[in-house]
């Protein structure tokens, strides 16, 4: 399995990106440069957590306009997996990819720690390897993860299980529902502020970010399965 | 704004205005052989800055122990290089960044860390951790308050934009600091050998190249600013404040490595205090050269920049490189790809003479060793304090007898000094980079290095009560306490950075507490073999004529040799063996008990044995090697109480204590007596751990063992702490969030 | 030459936190007069165009596609040649 | 009842980073006749007060005290009366 880490002017996590694909799966995984127009050669494309831009503006709204985010937006509606981690999510909601929007804290402040995280749905491309409604500890740190979108956007992705992830502690930024992380409807874009890059080994913290990724391996697996 | 001639400003003595004496006006003169324009007096004053030149402290810093087997650069470059094995160095360095924090604590903390961040990553290195070091006066005014919140907000912002772990740090409010707060920023890189670049300008004919922002008016005179004293008319020093931009800094900071990788620089340095003057000058004196700048081709923000401006601006995120003539176009492919803009502005000359030309006209013309090497140097009176000499009969045990142990604990464990700093470094971005082993809230940060067993052990350090009691035990307890807690993460020390936040050198007592410090720094360094790699000072810290307590902040790294020697200090297991190891007498002088109980400081400070401290060290080094420790911590602020209730708190686990002592019971349990560590052993280990103590001579004490049950001190059989942990925790936890949120925060 | 002013504010049926913060420090601050606190944005963009038709145009769409995001955020802007 | 409307914004020898950030983005998407930005904040306070001189001067104070920082900012505002 071929992993591309898009890299942004401003990107900050694309290295811990990398090296989790690499020490988690031992797959290939290349960092790609914001102005790469082809990503057909890979299977899974990961935009990671940072300030792209100095997340001046809003986050997310100007990597939005990287050249990149073409090749990114048509991988994605071929159906390869997606995922937008932190400054990557909020850049995946800018550009269309996935419903609503990422908004400052509540408390308007930068938070960073260890979250309980619940498992919303266990059968998903990026989650086969959790259990249904299992509570994992994944790292947070963001200043604008105040999940928001409008009612109707709200029960769509209840209705269609796109809410992989909920904050099961007290909620650390406002996120309406309590969401950290969703998918679009087909389900191969996920967008989550949490970092599972963050917690792969014990050392770190958690391990139970790893799973994360050997999820996304075994469905690519089983769907390339000749 | 029309420019005085060089006759006006000797006539008005406008010299006096950017901050040079008369004296040093005349010396001018002689360099030059005629009197200076405007530009050149803006030069030698920033020049010949404390900051700059550490003019008033040369002297005494002579006294540091730089050199070690490790040390592969001391002193001198922008920050110290030590070796760690494989080809590998570590290099760090601390600055203060005290005025402009006082006056925009935001902007003035980010830019902060941006300067520190950029003296570590022009030697070649990439920067992988920050650590700071912050006083304020107390929480109960609102104007500390909105100090407080817009440093760590802007140490957060820069810090986790540019995506480097700020992993450790200390926090501490006292009235000494009210009008004039300190703000250290540390950064730790990690570099190749064969990468170590040089700040220098070499080969005539060379071309110099300035990349990153461009040039605009912020900050003019930041340097000088830096080496006055605040007061009333600090507030019209405003545009010494600048604006930093963290993504600027990440570009700029990819872009260099990417140069530095490429082996493509013959010399980089940063535009930090004194920007484009400071750079340009120190890499053409270091070089043995002289330089030709054309400040027509430097990068400019705003239109109708003079000279003067150009040369003084310290607009952030800019570099100052030389190449070989020839590969100015590689260097320009990489900037492009990082959209950073970049010029050539100059070249490298024969000969000693330092040219600026303006619009086709020498504007400034000077013999360059001035600026940097005949700088002038001051050896200031010193005078032992009365308060110093009063102290020597005081007994601060008089003040706190019969105290309950129990209302001690709670009281000192929500001091805003004790309390839990979370509410600070739940802001800061302590994981990216994913190499951070241990997390702000143990002794000190680890930090795993890529594809090695090894790992660096951080901490900041430095407890200016003590230092102001007893200026040489408190500087000798800065350096053994930041030791300490790196030995208790299972490293050992490498050697230290170190910034000297003081008062004016002018004042023979503020001379002595500096001069008196670094003998005591000094001292413990050499006992400990972490010599001083690098460090800053800064000076002229009052307000309304009141010196700040003397405060030297000591930056500690340490190196780890394998992961599984990583320790902290949170009890990890019911049932294991608690172990102190030092003794201890009752010292309370400058204590947090005697803080609490009597608002006041008084008396001497602990006594540190230097020897005894290389012992203790050493046995809890070894011990951690041989594997029979759970966890360790050093016993410090707040005595053995203090530091049990923190393993209790980290571990979330109880702790039953059974000690004899012929003293009062309090006093015994919150004496600061230094050389102490507190260990938890497992109940298999203990003899073995014994052993190793009696081998370095280090008294090992069994108290008590690690429960599930509540935090239990017995003192003579008799129950004189008993409080559950959880109970314990909120205190610690709310205290510094409580004052916070209960009033408002704003800017006057 | 051509400046236009341009205004993005949270849409009305989002919660403004840092409006809510700024009120409860102005009430602590003893401004208990103050009933409600907005934060938004304001830009000034200074550009060429070949006529106030265009230029509305141009910034028009920047504020669409750019300066404000619609499920949060309206904009409305001001034009003047310069 | 008034209502005050804030504009918060950098002094013009300040370093506008999120200005030059965008203008930059503008410039890569094709506007390439943007020369300018500056960004700054717009607040909207309302607030009760005994006459327009009163507003007046509350106002002012809390945009000295709190709205902005007068060593890297300027700030100056509108009152109606509602
Ligand atoms: N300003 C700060 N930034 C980051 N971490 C901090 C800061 N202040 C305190 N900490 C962290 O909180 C913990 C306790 O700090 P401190 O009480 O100074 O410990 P010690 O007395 O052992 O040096 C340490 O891990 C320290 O790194
Ligand atoms: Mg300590």
């Amino acid at each position: 399995m071929r992993f591309a880490v898009v890299v942004f002017p401003g990107s900050n996590c694309d290295m811990d990106l990398v090296h989790a694909i690499e020490d988690v799966l031992g797959e290939e995984v290349n960092p790609v440069w914001h102005h790469e127009s082809d990503l057909s050669s890979y299977d899974a494309i990961l935009l990671p957590g940072g300030f792209s831009y100095g997340d001046y503006l809003r986050c997310g709204s100007l990597a939005r306009f990287s050249p990149v985010m073409e090749a990114v937006k048509k991988e994605a509606e071929a159906g390869k997996l997606v995922v937008g981690i932190c400054n990557g999510f909020q850049i995946l909601t800018e550009a269309g990819l996935l419903p609503g929007a990422l908004m400052r804290n509540d408390h308007l402040q930068f938070r960073c720690e260890i979250e309980p995280i619940s498992v919303e749905k266990a059968d998903s491309a990026f989650t086969m390897h959790y259990e249904q409604g299992e509570t994992v500890q994944i790292p947070i740190a963001h200043a604008e993860g105040n999940y928001f979108c409008d009612d109707e956007t709200l029960q769509r992705l209840e209705a269609s299980g796109q809410i992989l992830f909920r904050y099961a502690g007290k909620n650390p930024n406002g996120a309406l529902a309590n969401i950290a992380g969703i998918t679009n409807e087909k389900g191969n874009v996920l967008g989550m502020m949490p970092h599972p890059e963050r917690a792969i080994v014990d050392w770190m913290g958690s391990p139970d970010g790893a799973r994360l990724f050997t999820s996304m391996l075994a469905y690519w697996k089983e769907n390339h399965a000749s | 704004m029309i420019e005085p001639t060089a006759e006006q400003i000797r006539d008005q003595e406008l010299y006096k205005e950017m901050g040079l004496t008369s004296e040093e006006y005349e010396q001018v003169k002689g360099h030059l052989g005629r009197l200076p324009n405007w530009t050149e007096v803006g030069i030698y004053s920033v020049m010949w800055s404390e900051h700059c030149s550490y003019k008033n402290s040369k002297p005494l810093l002579r006294k540091f122990p730089t050199t070690g087997p490790r040390i592969l650069l001391g002193p001198g470059e922008g920050a110290g290089v030590i070796d760690i094995g494989d080809e590998q160095a570590v290099v760090f360095k601390i600055e203060s960044h005290n005025h402009p924090s006082a006056v925009e604590p935001f902007q003035g903390a980010a830019t902060g860390v941006g300067g520190i961040i950029r003296d570590v990553f022009s030697m070649g290195a990439r920067p992988v951790a920050l650590l700071n070091s912050l006083r304020f006066g107390e929480l109960d005014s609102s104007r500390v308050r909105y100090l407080f919140d817009n440093v760590v907000s802007g140490i957060a912002h820069y810090g986790n934009c540019i995506g480097i772990p700020t992993v450790g740090g200390e926090v501490f409010f006292d009235n000494a600091y009210d009008g004039n707060p300190l703000v250290n920023a540390m950064c730790v890189g990690i570099i190749n050998h064969k990468d170590l670049q040089k700040g220098v300008a070499v080969g005539v004919g060379n071309p110099v190249i300035y990349v990153g922002a461009s040039t605009g008016r912020d900050g003019i005179h930041g340097a000088t600013f830096a080496s006055e004293e605040l007061n009333e008319s600090s507030e019209e020093k405003r545009p010494a404040v600048q604006v930093g931009d963290p993504f600027m800094e990440k570009l700029l900071l990819e872009a260099c490595l990417e140069m530095v990788e490429q082996n493509m620089l013959l010399g980089i340095q940063d535009m930090g205090a004194a920007g484009l003057t400071c750079s340009s000058a120190e890499m053409a004196a270091k070089g043995g050269q002289g330089l030709d700048l054309n400040l027509d081709l430097v990068p400019q923000r705003e239109t109708g920049m003079t000279s003067y401006e150009i040369m003084l601006s310290e607009s952030q995120e800019r570099m100052l490189l030389v190449v070989e003539k020839g590969r100015e176009a590689e260097i320009m492919a990489i900037c492009d790809k990082w959209g950073l803009q970049s010029a050539v502005i100059g070249q490298v000359t024969d000969g000693n003479q330092y040219r600026l030309f303006q619009h086709g006209e020498l504007v400034a013309d000077i013999p360059v060793n001035t600026l940097v090497d005949d700088a002038p140097v001051y050896v200031r009176e010193e005078k032992v304090p009365t308060y110093y000499v009063e102290n020597e009969s005081v007994d601060p045990t008089d003040a706190l007898a019969n105290i309950d142990a129990n209302e001690a604990i709670e009281k000192i464990l929500q001091s805003p000094n004790m309390a839990s700093k979370k509410y600070v470094f739940q802001q800061y971005d302590y994981m990216v980079r994913t190499s951070t082993a241990v997390r702000p809230g143990s002794d000190a940060a680890v930090v795993v290095i890529r594809g090695t067993e090894k790992a660096l052990a951080m901490s900041t350090d430095g407890n200016s009560r003590y230092v102001y009691l007893d200026p040489v035990n408190g500087g000798r307890i800065a350096v053994a306490e930041s030791a300490r807690n790196v030995v208790c993460s299972g490293a050992e020390p490498l050697g230290i950075t170190d910034c000297l936040n003081f008062g004016s050198p002018e004042k023979p007592e503020v001379y002595w507490q500096l001069s008196k410090a670094i003998d005591g720094m000094s001292e413990m360094c050499e006992v400990l073999q972490t010599p001083v790699v690098g460090g800053n000072v800064s000076l002229y810290n009052e307000t309304k004529g009141q010196p700040i307590y003397p405060t030297p902040v000591v930056g500690m790294v340490g190196l780890i040799e394998k992961r599984e020697h990583i320790t902290t200090q949170a009890f990890k297991q019911n049932g294991d063996v608690l172990i102190l190891l030092g003794d201890t007498a009752i010292e309370l002088g400058g204590s947090e008990l005697q803080q609490a109980y009597t608002a006041t400081i008084a008396g001497r400070a602990p006594i540190l044995d230097s020897g005894k401290e290389k012992a203790l060290q050493q046995a809890v080094l070894t011990a951690i090697r041989q594997g029979l420790v759970q966890s360790a911590h050093d016993v410090s602020e707040g005595g053995l109480a203090l530091a049990v209730a923190e393993s209790c708190i980290s571990g979330n686990l109880g702790a039953k204590i059974q000690v004899e002592t012929d003293y009062d019971p309090t006093l015994y349990l919150f004496s600061e007596t230094q050389s102490r560590i507190l260990l938890s052993v497992s109940k298999d280990k203990v003899e073995e751990l014994v052993q190793t103590m009696e081998q370095f001579h280090v008294p090992a004490q069994v108290i008590g063992q690690v429960t599930e049950g509540n935090l239990e001190v017995h003192v003579n059989d008799q129950l004189v702490i008993d409080r559950s942990v959880a109970q314990l925790t909120n205190h610690w936890e709310e205290a510094i969030p409580c004052k916070m949120t209960a009033s408002s925060t704003s800017t006057n | 030459m051509y400046k236009a002013t341009i205004f993005v504010t949270l849409k009305e049926s989002v919660l403004d936190p840092q409006g809510v913060a700024v009120k409860g420090s102005l009430h602590t601050m003893g401004y208990s007069e103050v009933s409600d606190v907005r934060i938004g944005k304001r830009l000034e963009v200074s550009l060429d165009a070949s006529s106030q038709a265009a230029a509305e145009e141009a910034v028009t769409l920047m504020c669409q596609k750019l300066f404000s995001n619609p499920v949060i955020e309206d904009f409305r802007f001001e034009l003047e040649e310069v």
